[in-house]
């Protein structure tokens, strides 16, 4: 199996553990991950906020670069980059006229030849019993809230997966690797996202909201497949802490870390040294 | 106060945002669910669905000195639980967009558009997200403000900053890719085409 | 001819029961719509023979629309079913006659579809001013005939 | 010669806005064999029907044509005027230059030019026209109505009692439908099935009503007067003709927990079962699906004649010699011939587990209006007591939430559902008389109480039983420490609210029965894309479908509360005792007829009539020896499509009305 890979800047730095585990799950599980030459950013929420050309044009561009490239399926691992991915080539795709103006911008042609996906989407077409096959380190102390937040599900008639209000993808894939996914509540609400650093505190209410709730239902970990995700619940865990008077420890996975475990890589391969919340504990 | 209500001013807003790809507003019946499910709507002005009312009744000025449009965290779940299948946020997205052309920011939300100014230079000199840069450029502009209104604020954000250069998350050179310069062009385009949109 | 001082002909043959009875809902509900289509009302599309069409563009008309109840709804209960079966063959004779298929156009509309009816003829009246007018017939007329 | 005279109504300005009459007269002076052509402001009106009898003696007129309103409004009243006059009705045609024209277009000068085109076909055509006279039926004076609810069974009293037979066909054991369900009725609270028991029994008891219970329509064929229907009576698996209605067979049947239908879930019911207490009839039916005996014959693969096993029902019948319970019986195909027919079907509700922001009916504590109807009702599972799916406890507080569904263009039902805001505050009002220190909320959007007595009585439930409404739509509802927290706002405070609560009751919106468009297709009648049956005309023909001799009553047509079906009933039974009042009706001359001398009896014809009117006639010289087999149409069942006339290969069928001069009259008229 063979992907175009779009790693995304927060994952070659704010959630370089993300990319890390999404290249070693990958070998693990013999998916060959193809570089995108020369990708730039998607321009995510500071430019869909701002300006619409600047929302289309951005990821047109490596959209472009991929058709160029040859590559037919492009693995976009952070959520916000698949969103805007996706998004840019449904509109390409639907308006002629948006497509040139585009194409005018960013000096290239897009004839939307290439499929978008998500790392769960990856997994999912990889098939559960295949990667339950590759299992080798059972998670079985694993008590997973498989959290989704906005974009991976949302709005459903752009990215078109999965379900829009009781996702299962990111549980099924926990469950196939020997932990217990806990059905909770908060599963698609929002963490605050691009927030983190602009507006503290209406990213700290909601992302307490959300873990308060995990630990209600019974999980000892949340899963993730979004850095907006992971920043705003792991490496903000401390403010959110100090702001509600709390001593919380949640510790929050990637997905693609809890693949990589589960398929036999270190901690450390998987990166979760890089965690904020010691994430130690639950590993055998 | 009373609010004017004008036909001229419901006509013409109406048709600027529809044209701007802001959907029809009409029909929106105001049910309000969009407020109802908003995870964010304790932070706002104007619910959500005032919002949309304001658009209705060509109250212009109202909604784009709001602090609800930059409040809207984007997570998309009005758009995707509206009954009248209204694409609501990306009625914020058309908003927002007017708001800045026209400098209507609202003063107490000036943080979100510093941070969306300061990510896309970044991307704009580097073509990628160089994040110690782009924090450093956004801590030097609001840093001192949000003090005042938080103090827990850098304090917090000490915390997170230390961790990240503790966990070496974070480059202190950007990458520099080949396509620089074609990233840069692609801005410069945009903003040329957004003026001549502009004045039409 | 230029296009803005050509007006379309078009001749709709339309069911009693159903397409007749959306049109009326449509008029009743002021949906306005393109004013180039003259409606025939048979009382089923079982009713109408082939050469109907035919002769209409024999008349001169640039497109023909044909509408009755949608499948299974017939009003007499299989009308609509033989009729398109008639209209599979039909294409045959339209190419024997010189006549493009893209100017017949065979629709479903219901009593309860005054919207779609007024979007139909929208629709079939701009297809046909892109195909411009059929002359084909017209310059029989005025070719010698030796 | 033709002598045709036009007559073009303005219709106040209806057509005059767009159409100018004027100019239409003009053009119509100028058409071959038009000797006379004036305008009016209101043909329809005496003085307008008068110039045409008079200008048809006056000018010897041949023809008439009218440019008015569609023919479904006036066709009838300008042939009666014609006739009136001395002129064959069928000379007399109109062009609907009202709902095809002036109501269709803004630009006065093309309208008009299309209105004359109009005339003019119109004109060509009655050239054409031939003398005819209507075709006398006779009318078989039986009704069928289809579906046992309060609708169905208003109607087939009110027929009953007008002196006619009916025959009541219900799909479930017992006839009463939804209302049989319902606890107390808006706005008067009385108790439903008090007030519906009577008239069920009357049902059961009544000389001329024929009831056929867990039976469905097979296939319907002829015409208004002369329907042959065919019914499939379901195997009950007991003789209700032996069967005393004891119900020992229940009380020992060992299938006990099967969710039963009339609960909604919340109850159960054993296999062999009578769905109430107050069942008519009160006879029971094996359930085939969920009885041991027919599992087990099933999973062996054998006759169940040939299986022993459970049997219990059977031992405790104690109707001797034969037992009424009866394993062996099969379903039954009845014909009866009607000439009339109501369908009353019904409605049912949208499901509750649609919903993925309210839990996809995940929580057992969300429940539908139904339900809560169920749990409010004396004769349900809690005997009336409000109690909770999940831990039987009373709930502190409930939420009712309105237009779940209805209103809901995402969840592709964009209209009202019309009942919910009224039984909503009947719910609240229930529920406070039953839990005194309990509270309830209402989310609604729009509170629509339009009705006698209706709104008096929600300000009530708001007034004086003090239920608390919100006014928006609640976006989602989650699990919290056992109760349910619902996430809503109220757009008139401007606040977004969260209220915890114990249970949730969705007024889920209702639609057509399952099925419905199979059923319409049997009947030929039209539905929307709702699957709501359509009724002739939305205002002035509300329960005639434009099949003749097809009416509708109830929820079937659109939502409607009890009132309105009952209304729309007894407004069903009076179209049909009116049809049964002449032993004779007269058809439309619309009919098929066969040029004996020119078809080769081929009898294609035969094969595509959908009403077996035509039949093989023989030609005999005068030793009586067959010449050759010719087609022949009979006029009292040929309905006028005009297939055969399509399908004819030696063109001999025309149909009177529509023949092929006419319409290519039409045609070139163009």
């Amino acid at each position: 199996m063979k992907v175009g890979y779009y790693p995304g800047c927060s994952v070659e730095g704010t959630a370089r553990e993300f990319g890390i585990s999404v290249r070693k799950s990958c070998e693990l599980l013999g998916i060959e991950l193809v570089d995108l030459d020369d990708w730039s950013c998607c321009g995510a929420t500071a430019a869909h906020n701002t300006s619409h050309l600047l929302s289309v044009a951005l990821p047109g561009r490596n959209l472009a670069l991929a058709e160029q490239q040859g590559l037919d399926k492009l693995l976009a691992p952070c959520a916000a980059c698949s969103n805007r991915l996706i998004a840019a080539h449904k509109e390409m795709t639907e308006s002629d006229t948006l497509r040139s103006e585009i194409a005018d911008l960013i000096e290239m042609p897009y004839s939307s030849s290439v499929k978008v996906l998500n790392y769960l989407e990856l997994i999912l077409n990889y098939g559960m019993e295949n990667l339950a096959s590759k299992v080798t380190r059972k998670l079985a102390d694993f008590k997973v809230a498989c959290y989704y937040g906005c974009l991976l599900v949302r709005p459903p008639k752009i990215v078109e997966f999965d379900d829009a209000e009781n996702p299962q993808s990111m549980d099924r894939i926990v469950t196939a690797l020997g932990a217990e996914a806990v059905d909770w509540e908060y599963k698609v609400e929002c963490c605050g996202g691009g927030f983190t650093i602009s507006d503290p505190k209406l990213v700290e209410t909601l992302s307490h909201d959300v873990i308060e709730n995990a630990e209600a239902e019974g999980a000892n970990a949340i899963a993730v497949s979004c850095p907006l995700c992971h920043a705003n619940l792991d490496m903000k865990q401390a403010a959110i802490n100090a702001r509600f008077h709390e001593k919380r420890k949640m510790p929050v996975f990637y997905v693609s870390e809890l693949v990589a475990l589960g398929c036999g890589a270190t901690p450390e391969e998987a990166g979760i040294n890089k965690h904020f919340v010691d994430s130690y504990a639950l590993i055998r | 106060m009373a609010a004017k209500i004008e036909q001229t001013a419901i006509e013409s807003f109406a048709k600027e945002v529809e044209e701007a790809g802001g959907g029809r507003a009409a029909e929106c019946y105001q049910c309000g669910k969009c407020s109802a499910g908003c995870p964010v709507a304790s932070f706002m002005d104007l619910l959500p669905h005032q919002v949309v009312r304001c658009v209705q009744l060509g109250m212009r000025d109202e909604v784009l000195r709001s602090a609800t449009i930059w409040v809207c965290a984007s997570c998309l779940t009005c758009t995707t639980r509206c009954p009248k299948e209204f694409e609501i946020a990306h009625l914020m997205d058309i908003l927002r967009e007017i708001s800045v052309r026209e400098g209507k920011v609202s003063v107490r939300q000036k943080d979100k558009l510093r941070f969306h100014r300061a990510f896309l230079r970044s991307v704009e000199s580097h073509g990628r997200i160089f994040e110690l840069g782009m924090i450093q450029n956004f801590k030097m502009r609001t840093a001192a403000k949000q003090a005042l209104r938080d103090p827990r604020v850098l304090m917090q954000d000490a915390m997170m900053g230390k961790g990240m250069l503790f966990k070496r998350k974070l480059r202190f050179l950007p990458e520099t890719i080949k396509g620089k310069k074609h990233v840069k062009r692609i801005f410069d385009r945009v903003r040329r085409l957004e003026k001549s949109k502009g004045k039409k | 001819m230029a296009e803005n001082d050509w007006n379309p002909k078009i001749i709709a043959f339309v069911c009693n029961w159903c397409t007749y009875a959306g049109a009326d809902l449509a008029g009743t509900s002021r949906l306005q719509y393109d004013v180039n289509v003259r409606a025939i009302r048979l009382p089923c599309t079982g009713r109408i023979d082939p050469l109907f069409i035919i002769k209409a563009f024999e008349q001169g008309a640039d497109g023909v629309l044909v509408s009755g109840c949608h499948p299974g709804d017939c009003h007499y209960s299989s009308g609509n079913y033989h009729a398109r079966r008639r209209w599979t063959v039909f294409s045959e004779l339209l190419r024997f006659f010189g006549i493009p298929e893209d100017r017949v156009q065979f629709a479903w509309v219901s009593a309860a579809e005054g919207r779609k009816w007024a979007d139909l003829v929208d629709e079939v009246v701009a297809k046909v001013r892109e195909l411009g007018p059929f002359t084909a017939y017209r310059e029989l007329e005025t070719t010698e005939v030796i | 010669m033709a002598r045709i005279g036009v007559f073009i109504c303005h219709c106040g300005e209806n057509i005059a806005r767009t159409v100018d009459p004027i100019a239409c007269a003009e053009a119509a002076k100028k058409m071959r064999g038009v000797v006379h052509a004036v305008e009016y402001k209101y043909m329809c009106s005496d003085p307008g029907q008068q110039m045409i009898k008079e200008a048809i003696a006056e000018h010897r007129l041949t023809g008439v044509v009218v440019a008015a309103c569609s023919p479904q409004m006036h066709e009838t009243t300008f042939r009666r005027a014609s006739a009136e006059a001395g002129l064959n009705p069928y000379l007399c045609e109109i062009s609907n230059v009202r709902e095809h024209c002036s109501w269709v277009h803004e630009d006065k000068a093309a309208a008009t030019e299309k209105g004359i085109d109009l005339i003019r076909v119109m004109v060509e055509k009655v050239k054409k026209n031939e003398e005819l006279q209507p075709i006398k039926v006779p009318v078989t004076k039986r009704a069928l109505v289809i579906g046992g609810g309060i609708a169905g069974i208003q109607t087939a009293l009110d027929i009953a009692n007008g002196g006619h037979e009916v025959v009541l066909v219900e799909r479930t054991p017992s006839i009463g439908g939804h209302m049989a369900q319902l606890s107390e009725t808006f706005p008067t609270l009385d108790c439903s099935q008090c007030i519906l028991t009577p008239r069920m029994v009357e049902v059961g008891q009544h000389p001329r009503i024929k009831l056929y219970v867990y039976s469905e329509i097979e296939s319907v064929d002829g015409f208004i007067g002369n329907f042959e229907v065919k019914i499939r009576q379901k195997a009950k698996s007991v003789d209700t003709k032996l069967c005393t209605g004891c119900g020992a067979c229940q009380q020992v049947c060992p299938q006990k927990k099967i969710p039963s239908e009339f609960d909604v879930g919340l109850g159960t019911r054993t296999a062999i079962y009578s769905p109430f207490p107050q069942a008519v009839p009160n006879k029971p039916v094996i359930d085939r699906e969920n009885c041991l005996r027919f599992r087990a014959a099933r999973k062996k693969g054998i006759p169940i004649d040939e299986c022993t096993v459970c049997g219990k029902c059977y031992e405790e019948c104690p109707i001797e010699p034969r037992k009424a319970v009866d394993f062996s019986q099969t379903d039954e195909v009845v014909t009866e011939k009607v000439g009339a027919i109501v369908v009353a079907t019904g409605f049912e509700l949208y499901p509750t587990d649609a919903y993925g922001e309210y839990g996809y009916g995940k929580h057992p504590d969300i429940i539908s209006g139904l339900e809560f109807e169920r749990l409010a009702s004396a004769s349900g599972p809690t005997t009336g007591e409000i109690r909770r799916p999940s831990d039987g406890s009373v709930p502190k507080n409930v939420v009712f939430i309105q237009c779940v569904g209805s209103r809901d263009n995402a969840k592709g039902i964009p209209y009202c559902s019309k009942i919910c805001c009224m039984y909503t505050a009947k719910h609240t009002m229930l529920y406070k008389h039953k839990v005194h220190d309990g509270q309830a909320y209402v989310f609604y959007m729009d509170i629509r109480s339009g009705g006698k007595n209706y709104d008096e009585f929600v300000r009530r439930a708001i007034e004086e039983d003090g239920a608390v409404y919100l006014r928006g739509r609640v976006s989602r509802i989650y699990r919290k420490e056992g109760r349910l927290v619902v996430l809503g706002v109220d757009t008139l405070s401007g606040k977004k609210v969260e209220i915890e609560t114990d249970m949730v009751v969705l007024a889920t919106a209702m639609q057509a029965q399952p099925q419905t468009d199979k059923l319409a297709q049997t009947l030929g009648i039209p539905y929307d894309q709702y699957e709501f049956l359509s009724e002739a005309h939305p205002k002035l023909r509300p329960v005639e479908t434009n099949t003749a001799g097809v009416m509708l009553a109830g929820a079937c047509q659109a939502p409607k509360d009890i009132p309105d079906a009952v209304a729309q009933g007894s407004a069903a039974a009076s179209k049909v005792l009116g049809i049964f009042s002449s032993d004779e009706l007269e058809r439309e001359p619309v009919v098929a007829s066969v040029d004996e001398n020119i078809c080769f009896g081929c009898l294609a014809c035969k094969e595509v009539c959908p009403y077996g009117a035509i039949e093989e006639k023989e030609i005999k010289d005068r030793d009586g020896n067959v010449v050759r087999v010719v087609a022949q149409v009979n006029p009292g069942v040929c309905q006028g499509c005009g297939l055969c006339v399509a399908a004819c290969r030696a063109n001999c069928i025309d149909l009177a009305g529509f023949n092929d001069e006419q319409v290519y009259a039409e045609i070139k008229a163009l």
